[in-house]
């Protein structure tokens, strides 16, 4: 078994005073392209905050690359090579689109022309946006800028948050044809949030459902298409009795 | 009347330059900074003590200025700001009026209350256009400040800081997500704000008598600009000045010379409430 | 490990349990106590720092309840002063007339300014107030054919006698205003409107969306205090026996206030109190041993409340505790809430 | 060691005044020898810092100036006991509630003997109440206002005439050129709008047209339009009863516009070392008002001849003093001469000596009216001639004639 990529032991996070993550424990290897899914508020966006640290790790510890990075700004993790693509993509409105990839590369520390060419050649489409303003763009050209934003920083582990919400079916096979292509061609570790359960396991080798602020299930994708059943139970909000969690937990 | 047009442009100038710095820092940071007034009175006491010591023009002055300017900036947002620049305008006005008050404190204690002036040997240099008087002096602070102004806008347009400014006021937990220094950035914001006030200040030394205490009138003329012009890029910046320069000089004319301040707090008053996001717009480089 | 950011700075609003009470009470006693227990000199301390404990009191009508950061509300102190003052001097009328006229006529150009203010939000209306101010003491000056412009006025004496007489005369006037602001605040507190203004203060647009006259509420809210405020500037007038525009409406002193409410925190009735007597206390030392650098010393603690204090005294021995439990070697690095 | 040089000096210094006054009316303390006693304590808020504090910083030279001369000849006496003096000043930092408590503490905790009042009318306003409830005997250098005259203190004494009088010489001035249009400037603020009022009023008496009549905000950056005004009126004279600040400003916008009226007279602030040093050799030819001048022929026993004063000031504060100096220490002189008259410290008894005072000082001639406002001061009109200040107005006290129009900024 290869050295972890990413690891998370213990893990508890949360807002204010509220805790909404529970004694996260997750590994994910390099190489591997793994679909985050959950109903609303299990704590799916909670948990891609604290790995890139938006959030401080009340308990236990977050290790990226054999580094124990717990105690790191964001600032910091995203120059070791953590990238998110946040909720709501999170673009500089303001900006062109240009000047959201360029500024991406130059904060990190990489080339700016070799990876803009990089990000191109996986979305053509932005090459005739470059200079558009970026806050006028569709949600789909959005989502393709944020992505390639995400990359210009030469991350090792990409995180996107919400894949495909509000985009139209053509626009969201573009995203996962260009997902696989960053994770087999460009070979970048990837956590994606999708709430469409099934394009998340027909896109992710393997899923990990999250459920109340714990991992529910943690399994390879057809293992979890196995258990659909299960996966609704959560969905609508039924409790699963700590055994059978376990189980799947192990599975 | 002609000549009233010709001050309130040229006046304007330097209210803009006054204005210019305020309406960055709170583009970028959402911070109305009080110590405004206190960087262009420093700019202004170190120009005359330039002046004093070794004859240096005032206008010379002014690339010095920007620098000293810039790390008084620098330091101030880093150092104070920073902290608490997400709280509540409360704080952020009580803690930047303090500031100012030490800086002014610093500024007596170091200068003295006596009055300085700097008096170049060109002051009564001019020329007539139209029946109006231009005197050079002032064509020269109309000048330095429309560079000071175009400057800044080509810093923030056109350069890796510039974006990168603009980045973190629009989106500041992006800009984190990237690696970017936010509060390097808010420094460099406030700095290049700042470095704008202590050069305009080397052009009011060059008109207006230096006292301790005259931060607070310059500080409301920054504030009435900014709310003019709205918080928005530097060109609305310079107009709004230009628009206060000839309300007063106006005012002061057809008026009554007496109502010339008046005029423009009611021309502040009046923009503020028909107009609440300014006469262009108050949204920071927002296109 | 790092647990849970401490710091809560959503408190919720204090309510009449019976430590406050008590607090109360023993305030009241004190208050009412101190002329005779104080010289002259202190009494006058004392005096100005209920001056100030009014006024903030009037602040957080509009700032503490509906969170309107009005900045330059000094200029109902001022408008007080000069409706009073020239009812009194012009018009001879006897001081309690003159006084209340001062608040209503506060209370008034409240209202007439709040048209054009109370839509505005945050910073520019916090800077429109500062404006209002400067727009007010202009019209004052150019207006000197009725109000004596940059002249000023002399007021005629309210009591004349020894200064003790005197003295205790004007601790009791603005006792009382103090005592006006608290029953104004209290009772606020506990009505609909006081909720509203609550309301508006979170989420303003919220508010408006569940029904909350925003508009109207603000409007009463700054009429209150701004009555309040001019009843302190009536009062004033007659106490320093002289008002001129630049001390009437001195941003400065706006500025003192606005850091006494800050420093009252979350007690929007005895915090401004507290605060104002901690103010005038430590203005009295920093004058005493600081004087070329008095003001600085205002601005040092304008810095060091809002960097360190932001939630006010109330805080004090909290953060004080966080300090010792540091010192005392909880090395590992601080409870940083990033 | 340094109380016999003291003595050594001061004694040299009686010996001249002895020679030079023969009609002096009290001896210089020290030629008495008479025993040391405890200091009189006088309090005085001033504004060290905030707008008022350059004005200030004349009062407090010339305050100290008075009390250091009283104690280089061993103090005043009193019974027959040399009481130095012991000034205790305190810092308003020009705010009027502070000023008012200050002299509270003053009085109830410091308890000080006698007061000297602030700088100006306005905080001079705010303290005269305070003195009055607890009798206090204040004597205020620079109060021009004349309401505060008005309100029946007792215990307020002012040692310049009114505001309203300051500018007035320059109306016979100006009539005796033969000039007929004259125009008034003044900032929007107490004294100026008083010396304005005052000149504008006695021109009109004088049949005098006054062509431009303007006020306008103190601490303007932009006095274009005014000047604009006044150049369309152009009057032969203009009177700009200003402070330093604005009166610097006027003259630089002017100089920049290539304008000078051909009389242009400021009011006191010509004369103050702020405006000189600042304005340089643009300050030729201008005009101004004084109350006092160092070559007029005044004297007394404590500080010489005005020269005399002008001098001893100058070497210990490193510029020549102006009437705001002199004012201020006259202040302290007329205490004095209360004190001495009535030979105690008690209060009535010092305002009835005071009262009774009708001496010349090296401020001129010294007499209070029932109000307690100084009538004996001579107002002069000068004029700065080759840098220096002379008085060319009235014609009896003149040291020469005005010369006008003032040469244009081209010319110099």
């Amino acid at each position: 078994m290869p050295d972890a990529l990413l690891d998370t032991a213990g893990l508890v996070t949360g807002y204010g005073q509220l805790p909404v993550l529970q004694d996260i424990d997750l590994r994910i290897v390099p190489g591997e392209l793994v679909g985050l899914v959950g109903p609303n508020g299990a704590g799916k966006t909670t948990l891609l905050q604290a790995i890139v640290g938006l959030l401080p790790a009340w308990h236990g510890s977050v290790s990226f690359a054999g580094q124990d990075v717990t105690r790191w700004d964001a600032r910091r993790r995203a120059r070791a090579g953590i990238s998110l693509v946040a909720e709501g993509r999170q673009l500089f409105a303001g900006l062109t689109v240009r000047e959201n990839l360029t500024l991406a590369a130059t904060a990190t520390g990489n080339a700016v022309e070799e990876n803009l060419e990089r990000v191109l050649a996986l979305f053509p489409e932005l090459e005739r946006l470059l200079g558009r303003v970026s806050g006028t763009m569709s949600g789909g050209e959005q989502q393709m800028c944020a992505i390639g934003r995400g990359l210009m920083c030469r991350p090792s582990l990409l995180m996107i948050d919400e894949l495909s919400l509000g985009l139209a079916p053509v626009v969201v096979d573009r995203l996962v044809h260009a997902l696989s292509q960053i994770h087999q061609t460009m070979g970048i570790t990837i956590i994606f949030v999708e709430q469409d359960v099934d394009l998340a396991m027909d896109t992710a080798d393997r899923v990990v459902l999250l459920g109340m602020g714990r991992v529910v299930m943690d399994a390879p994708a057809p293992a979890v298409r196995a258990r659909r059943t299960e996966l609704e139970h959560t969905f609508l909000g039924l409790p699963i009795d700590g055994q059978t969690v376990d189980v799947i937990a192990e599975a | 009347m002609s000549q009233a047009i010709v001050n309130g442009i040229l006046t304007g100038g330097l209210y803009a330059a006054f204005g210019i710095g305020l309406s960055l820092i709170y583009g970028v940071t959402r911070v109305i900074s009080a110590v405004h007034g206190a960087f262009i009175v420093i700019g202004a006491y170190l120009a005359q003590s330039a002046w004093m010591a070794f004859g240096l023009d005032p206008f010379l002055m002014v690339p010095v200025l920007l620098v000293i300017g810039f790390g008084l900036g620098y330091g101030v947002q880093r150092l104070f700001i920073d902290k608490v620049m997400r709280r509540r305008v409360v704080m952020t006005i009580t803690l930047t009026f303090g500031l100012d008050l030490i800086a002014v404190t610093g500024i007596l204690l170091v200068f003295g209350a006596d009055l300085r002036t700097i008096s170049v040997p060109y002051a009564s240099v001019g020329f007539d256009v139209l029946g109006a008087r231009i005197p050079l002096v002032r064509l020269g602070i109309f000048a330095v400040a429309v560079i000071l102004a175009l400057g800044l806008e080509l810093i923030l347009r056109r350069t890796q800081i510039g974006t990168t400014i603009r980045a973190v006021s629009q989106n500041r937990t992006a800009a984190e997500l990237l690696g970017i220094d936010t509060g390097h950035a808010f420094g460099m914001a406030h700095g290049l704000a700042a470095a704008v006030a202590c050069g305009a200040g080397a052009l009011l030394a060059l008109i207006q008598p230096l006292q301790p205490f005259m931060g607070l009138s310059v500080l409301l003329i920054a504030f009435a600009v900014v709310v003019l012009a709205g918080f928005g890029s530097i060109a609305p910046v310079l107009i709004s000045g230009m628009i206060l320069g000839l309300t007063e000089n106006l005012a002061g004319l057809y008026i009554g010379t007496e109502y010339q301040r008046l005029a423009i707090f009611v021309a502040y008053l009046a923009v503020a409430s028909i107009l609440p996001a300014g006469l262009f717009g108050r949204r920071f480089y927002a296109h | 490990m790092t647990t849970p950011p401490e710091r809560s700075t959503r408190r919720p609003w204090p309510v009449l349990t019976p430590a406050v009470l008590i607090m109360l009470v023993v305030l009241v006693v004190v208050l009412i106590a101190l002329p005779w227990v104080l010289s002259n000199f202190w009494l006058r301390v004392a005096t100005s720092a209920l001056v100030f404990a009014a006024l903030a009191l009037s602040l957080n009508v509009i700032m503490g309840l509906a969170g309107y950061p009005a900045l330059g509300n000094i200029v109902f102190f001022g408008v007080g002063a000069y409706v009073s003052g020239l009812a009194a001097a012009n018009l001879g009328l006897p001081a309690p007339v003159a006084i209340l006229l001062g608040a209503v006529g506060a209370a008034i150009y409240a209202l007439i300014a709040s048209r054009a203010m109370l839509s505005l939000r945050g910073s520019y209306f916090l800077m429109a107030t500062v404006a209002l101010n400067f727009l007010t003491l202009e019209l004052i000056v150019v207006l000197r054919g009725l109000t004596r412009g940059a002249r000023g006025v002399t007021i005629p004496p309210l009591v004349t006698g020894d200064p003790s007489t005197v003295y205790d005369t004007f601790y009791f006037l603005f006792l009382g205003l103090v005592a006006v602001g608290a029953v104004v605040l209290i009772v606020l507190r506990r009505s609909r409107l006081g909720l509203g203004l609550l309301a508006i203060k979170g989420n303003e647009d919220a508010a408006s969306m569940l029904g909350v006259p925003t508009f109207r509420y603000k409007a009463i809210a700054w009429a209150l205090s701004a009555g309040l405020a001019g009843a302190v500037g009536a009062t004033h007038a007659y106490w320093i026996g002289f008002i001129d525009p630049g001390s009437s409406f001195d941003l400065i002193m706006s500025l003192e206030v606005f850091l006494i409410a800050l420093l009252g925190g979350p007690l929007l009735v005895i915090g401004p109190i507290i605060g104002a007597f901690t103010f005038e206390v430590a203005g009295v030392i920093a004058w005493a041993s600081f004087t070329e650098a008095h003001l600085a010393v205002l601005g040092v603690l304008m810095v060091i409340v809002v960097t360190y204090l932001p939630g006010g005294l109330p805080e004090l021995p909290t953060r004080i505790r966080g300090i010792v439990a540091r010192r005392r070697g909880t090395h590992g690095r601080s409870a940083r809430a990033a | 060691m340094r109380d016999a040089r003291r003595h050594g000096v001061s004694g040299i210094a009686t010996a001249a005044l002895v020679g030079v006054l023969a009609a002096a009316v009290s001896l210089p303390a020290v030629a008495q020898s008479p025993a040391v006693g405890d200091p009189i304590r006088i309090g005085a808020s001033l504004a060290l810092t905030g707008d008022a504090a350059p004005d200030s910083k004349l009062v407090r030279d010339g305050y100290d100036f008075w009390a250091e001369t009283v104690n280089a000849g061993g103090g005043i006496v009193v019974d027959g006991v040399a009481r130095p003096i012991e000034l205790v000043i305190r810092d308003d930092g020009s705010d009027r509630d502070q000023a008012a408590r200050l002299v509270e503490n003053l009085i109830a905790e410091e308890d000080v003997d006698f007061l000297l009042a602030p700088w100006g009318s306005g905080n001079t306003n705010a303290v005269a109440p305070i003195a009055e409830r607890y009798q206090k005997l204040m004597v205020a250098p620079l109060a021009a206002s004349d309401e505060i005259w008005e309100q029946g203190y007792r215990y307020l004494f002012g040692v310049l005439p009114i505001g309203s009088t300051n500018m007035r010489p320059l109306v016979p001035m100006v009539q005796d050129l033969g000039l007929t249009r004259v125009g008034v400037v003044t900032t929007d603020d107490l004294f100026p709008l008083l010396a304005a009022e005052g000149v504008s009023q006695q021109a009109k008496d004088a049949g005098l047209e006054v062509v431009v009549d303007e006020i306008y905000p103190p601490g303007t950056i932009d006095v274009g339009s005014l000047i604009t005004r006044i150049q369309e009126a152009a009057p032969e004279a203009l009177a700009a009863p200003v402070d330093v600040a604005d009166a610097l400003v006027l003259l630089r916008q002017m100089k920049e516009r290539d304008y000078l009226p051909p009389i242009l007279a400021f009011s006191g602030a010509t004369l103050v070392p702020d405006f000189l040093s600042n304005a340089g050799a643009d300050a030729e030819g201008l005009f101004g008002i004084t109350y006092w001048s160092p070559a007029l022929p005044y004297a007394d026993a404590l500080f010489g001849s005005a020269a005399d004063y002008a001098a001893a000031f100058e070497a210990r504060f490193g510029y020549a003093p102006t009437h705001d100096n002199v004012a201020a220490s006259i202040s302290g002189y007329a205490l004095q001469r209360g004190i001495e008259t009535a030979g105690s410290l008690d209060t009535t008894a010092v305002r009835d000596g005071m009262l009774s005072l009708d001496e010349t000082t090296v401020f001129g001639q010294m007499a209070f009216d029932e109000r307690g406002v100084n009538t004996g001061v001579t107002t002069y009109v000068v004029q700065i001639q080759d840098g220096t200040p002379v008085i060319v107005s009235p014609a009896d006290a003149a040291a020469a004639a005005p010369l006008w129009p003032i040469p244009g900024w081209s010319e110099r």
